[in-house]
């Protein structure tokens, strides 16, 4: 069966280490937070301008200065700093965050990622989401594998305008983890339930599939 | 003798020499440490054909997107848009133009404007709409675009504390795009929840230092919160 | 389970994997703010070949200037460097590299390489020695040439107080290079005055966020002062 | 009679103004903060990080924490503000600063300056200088008019390395204050007793001398 939001986070926090800095994207990223595996600790980067954000505020505790990157009111966890948004950037472009996690409409096989407008239809903006992915070694995208009417998001070209290039190397979908290298995708492990046929159907790009593919536990 | 005192005592006095066709740079990330009364001055003097740099261009009725129903913008350059439905429709109109700019290198290009920095490489954006007819060029082996500096005829900003020199202190994430705004201004008005004398601020806890700072005003706030999220007290 | 602990217990382990042939980029303007026993750790691992960036290097007997009699320095960028009669001597005598650089090129620079800009155009040095074999440029009618970034293998950077986690505060002019130099090392080693428990730091008034903070440790420091200029007691 | 090194500074403290933020070099500028005129408040940058920087300490003040660009210890003024060399720089390059007054070896009529070294003589670095020449839009340079031995100092062409190409504007010697525009010096003040021919005679570079050339007073 497909992974829930949860399981897709629960997957993604078993990629945290000790010690990591770490920045979640809106949506699901988000999530990562509530799965932090015993034992370890990850502080939390929020692009405009804290690192240590903790959970959200009590009533009482409500600041209206005080937001994590998607405008919800946060918390400061023991720690935290505060600094401008240049700071936060040379931070994250300089290569310091040891993880970033983010949504995203395509992959392709070349590592690009297309996950900030669907022209004619959505213009956000792309917000953080490029200096992210040009700044960060360690990526994993999450999305759903393929849209509700069975197209593949994991593509040989991304169709949409792309956030970055040959930047990702780690996919989370709700079928499967991937990672791209050299040019293809290769299955990694599947979720629970869910046959390798059904992963290379929902997968347009060239996919390598070893013999042996795990079926992740939770 | 005015010495340093930046003080002063109207927001009309505040917003004064700003006229049409000038660009605005503002602070603030969301509704969060926006100069929000320096906003309504622009909308009360009805100056046009601004063009506004700031992250994000408020929502209907707060911020920035007060400015929008008398067409006061003719172009923004922000990060991020999307909270925003009469935005939406002059972008789609093609009345307001919009210029989209990665956060950080938004942040980047206005503290290269305070800085004398005219231009700099990053590897955000190559390969994507926003490399379009940029510069290009390799360092070690990888691949980045040339973005210019952004420079204001004014910037307007929200501290939390100041002195009458102007020296600024930002309180929490209330900081973010303030400090770049205050430097790229040829005019840089700030407004603050305190003044206090000179000297009180302790001179290694100052953000952002008085010279930068043309103009100071003291004002109430309304401190909209976009998204109001909480947990139970009860729960640790 | 270390997590954000970044404390270390001696000099040692402080400057552990330093190698001959390395690069490392020190705080400090002059003899303040310098990291004065990650210097003497250095000259005591004897670690040759080393290219230094820093601002200054020291006098004979002090800061940078004791990795000079042992010939560790193979090369130095700096801004100034006038106040060593060693270093004078292996420069005359090529046996030291200079690279001269500009004092606001340099922190820009380290800056940048802390900050993922790998190059960035600037008006400082244009017409002059430091403008040859670098890229010009015009913009907006002015010359500008290219400088590109900085980064070391090690940065080492004197703070005066330090959470465990490597949240760093600076007291006055101390700061100098420092927090540049914070950013700019594949390995950051700290020294501190005082190390204090995480949440103890106002987190609005810490200057550089541990995450650029590798390692920590607790010094004494002799500070010295490199001209003791005063003022009588009864004068205003 | 040639102007002594206070007198200079007098000569030059002339051109501040109410609220400058005034960046002074090591020497004779220095003295310039000695003859702030009255009813003029003005605040000094030191290039290391200090915006407000005082008088020297009294030997109880004295902090080896607080210096300035010469190294030397100093107080921090009411209002001053302490940031690092990336920021003080930041501040000096974008033209923030309202007045800077630095010592030459050389100056010449299209605005070069040289400083900062002699080859084979003096090699001690540029420290600040280049980035304060370039950066200012307000430049005094102060210098001897000519050397011991009667060498100019105001050139057709600087003989030495240059520190900035094209940024000064005006020059105060001990001689003479001097303007320079359209590739030319010209003849603002004299130094008392000093005379028009003694300036033309030492000054190397085209010198144009208006017709009525006034003495300073002092």
């Amino acid at each position: 069966m497909a992974l829930s939001r949860d399981q897709i986070a629960q997957r993604v926090a078993r990629e945290l280490q000790d010690g990591f800095y770490v920045n979640l994207g809106i949506g699901i990223p988000t999530l990562v937070a509530n799965f932090v595996p015993g034992g370890i600790e990850v502080m939390l980067q929020s692009e405009n301008g804290l690192l240590g954000m903790g959970q959200f505020p009590t009533e009482a505790e409500i600041d209206a200065d005080l937001i994590n990157a998607g405008k919800q009111t946060v918390t400061m966890a023991i720690g935290a700093s505060i600094f401008d948004s240049a700071e936060s950037f040379a931070m994250i472009r300089g290569g310091h965050v040891d993880l970033t996690v983010l949504g995203a409409f395509e992959v392709d096989v070349n590592g690009n990622i297309a996950s900030y407008m669907i022209p004619g239809k959505l213009i956000k903006g792309m917000g953080g989401a490029m200096d992210l992915v040009a700044g960060a070694d360690n990526i994993i995208v999450t999305m759903t594998h393929a849209s509700k009417h069975g197209d593949s998001k994991l593509l040989s070209n991304c169709s949409l305008p792309l956030t970055g290039k040959g930047c990702i190397k780690k996919v989370l979908t709700d079928l499967a983890f991937i990672e791209i290298k050299e040019g293809k995708f290769h299955l990694l492990e599947r979720a629970p339930g869910v046959s390798v046929d059904e992963i290379v159907k929902l997968t347009e790009g060239e996919l390598v599939v070893p013999t042996n593919v795990p079926e992740m536990q939770f | 003798m005015a010495g340093f005192n930046k003080v002063v005592s109207s927001y009309e006095e505040a917003m004064a020499g700003l006229t049409d066709n000038m660009t605005v740079i503002s602070g603030g990330f969301g509704l969060c440490g926006i100069p929000e009364n320096l906003i309504s001055e622009i909308k009360r003097k009805g100056t046009k054909g601004l063009t506004l740099v700031s992250n994000n261009c408020g929502v209907d009725d707060f911020g920035l997107g007060v400015l929008l129903p008398d067409r006061q913008i003719k172009k923004i350059v922000a990060s991020y848009v999307g909270e925003n439905a009469e935005f939406e429709r002059q972008m789609m109109s093609g009345e307001l133009d919009v210029e989209l700019t990665p956060q950080g290198t938004l942040a980047e290009k206005m503290r290269a404007g305070g800085a004398g920095i005219p231009a700099f490489y990053t590897a955000t954006g190559v390969g994507t709409p926003v490399a379009i007819g940029k510069d290009e060029r390799q360092f070690n082996g990888r691949d980045y675009i040339l973005e210019e500096a952004i420079t204001g005829d004014f910037a307007i900003v929200k501290a939390w504390k100041a002195d009458k020199y102007g020296n600024l202190v930002f309180r929490r994430t209330a900081r973010n795009f303030n400090p770049m705004a205050a430097t790229a201004g040829k005019i840089t008005v700030v407004e603050v929840e305190e003044i206090v004398e000179p000297g009180e601020l302790n001179p290694d806890e100052i953000h952002t230092p008085g010279i930068y700072v043309n103009r100071l005003i003291q004002g109430t706030f309304e401190k909209r919160i976009e998204q109001r999220t909480t947990r139970p007290t009860n729960n640790k």
